[in-house]
């Protein structure tokens, strides 16, 4: 299972800060990951709906949609940051 | 090494540049940067940081990292701060320590410059009429490429 | 208005922003830079600052004006210590307040170059071998063209 | 009188912090007024025998050599800076 996690609007979008996921069959990136969860209801549609302000984070490190996941990963979704 | 902090206490600036100092006599200059919250029309009641634990830590102590690998720093520290702040309150302190005043300065810009485009940190501001999560500045991601050269 | 102290004691970091800064809740960046004595051989027993009081202050005042008429600061303050100091003691802080970390930065970037070669001070090393006055050095003439432009 | 003022190894060499000093006729700018004191002792020939390294202020302001200067000036000599 993927352990799932989302920050800032992203989070109060999709109604919850983090969950378990099973990658389904074929998907393989970040951007394939993201399709599936758009599919699942209003809210994960809503947060994903403009991909120019979705940063995404694998390992706790900073990547891109096209990275490659596994079914042990973090994947987390944000906002661009505004911290400091 | 570098070190790094995330918490939700204040800090103290003098008593961090003691504690980092110490009894050294090779060090010239001393750079501090505190970012703190701000109001400019008077209506913020207040500012809340979220953070995403681990991950900050990380890209903290990365980017501290990447400063003394670039400048001759005898001291690096990172401070940043989390939960709800009032208008005023200090959010993030960097200080930079060299030999060499412009090693500490260039050293103290670049890493608020990739703190503010890395650090995984999200500004919601509470006002009278609600609350708002504070949008990224594209002027952030442009000072980003300062450092590329 | 800036503000710029020649004094013999001390000064305490933490201290003089909080009275800078006092209430003020439109002030995002500030940044300090303080200059200690450096001894990087351990040879050094004491540093002696000599300076031209009058001329001193208005060079201070002169080049923090200065500061604030180049960048939008909400607050600059100067202290140049004189006297006798001991490795690793304070000499200089300059502190700038902005609502723009770019703005804090440069302004007190600009501040300590022009300061070290305009402000009258003249130091005087003493170590086991006797007294040698400090030389000034091409790169602080140097530092001073980045400006120009 | 002129006040004349030294510092660092300027006034070690002369031997004095300050002086007053009646300009002689004809000594209009610093230039001059330093080829004169240059010609008083050994001390202040020692001061000024390399003036690339010998800054003058008029007035508590930086001038250069050339600064025309009156018998009520207070006119410091003084090495390079070296505060910060």
């Amino acid at each position: 299972m993927a352990q799932l996690l989302y920050f800032s609007w992203v989070r109060e979008r999709i109604g919850k800060s983090e969950e378990q996921f099973d990658l389904p069959d074929g998907v393989q990136d970040v951007a394939a990951l993201i399709e599936v969860l758009r599919e699942r209801d209003n809210g994960y549609a809503t947060a994903f709906e403009d991909l120019s302000r979705i940063r995404i984070a694998v390992g706790q490190s900073h990547v891109g949609t096209d990275h490659t996941i596994s079914d042990t990963d973090e994947i987390a979704f944000f906002p661009p940051v505004t911290g400091g | 090494m570098a070190s790094i902090s995330v918490q939700a206490d204040d800090f103290d600036i003098t008593g961090e540049i003691n504690a980092l100092k110490a009894d050294r006599v090779d060090i010239g200059a001393i750079v501090t940067f505190t970012g703190t919250v701000r109001d400019l029309d008077g209506s913020l009641t207040s500012m809340t940081l979220e953070h995403y634990p681990g991950m900050t830590e990380r890209e903290l102590q990365a980017v501290a990292d990447e400063a003394e690998a670039r400048w001759p720093l005898q001291a690096c520290r990172v401070i940043h701060r989390y939960g709800t702040l009032s208008p005023g309150e200090n959010i993030v302190l960097v200080i930079t320590m060299s030999a060499h005043r412009h090693a500490a300065f260039q050293a103290a810009d670049f890493l608020m410059d990739f703190l503010k485009s890395r650090a995984p940190f999200w500004k919601k501001e509470e006002t009278g009429e609600g609350a708002t999560w504070v949008d990224a500045r594209e002027s952030d991601e442009l000072a980003l490429k300062r450092w590329n050269s």
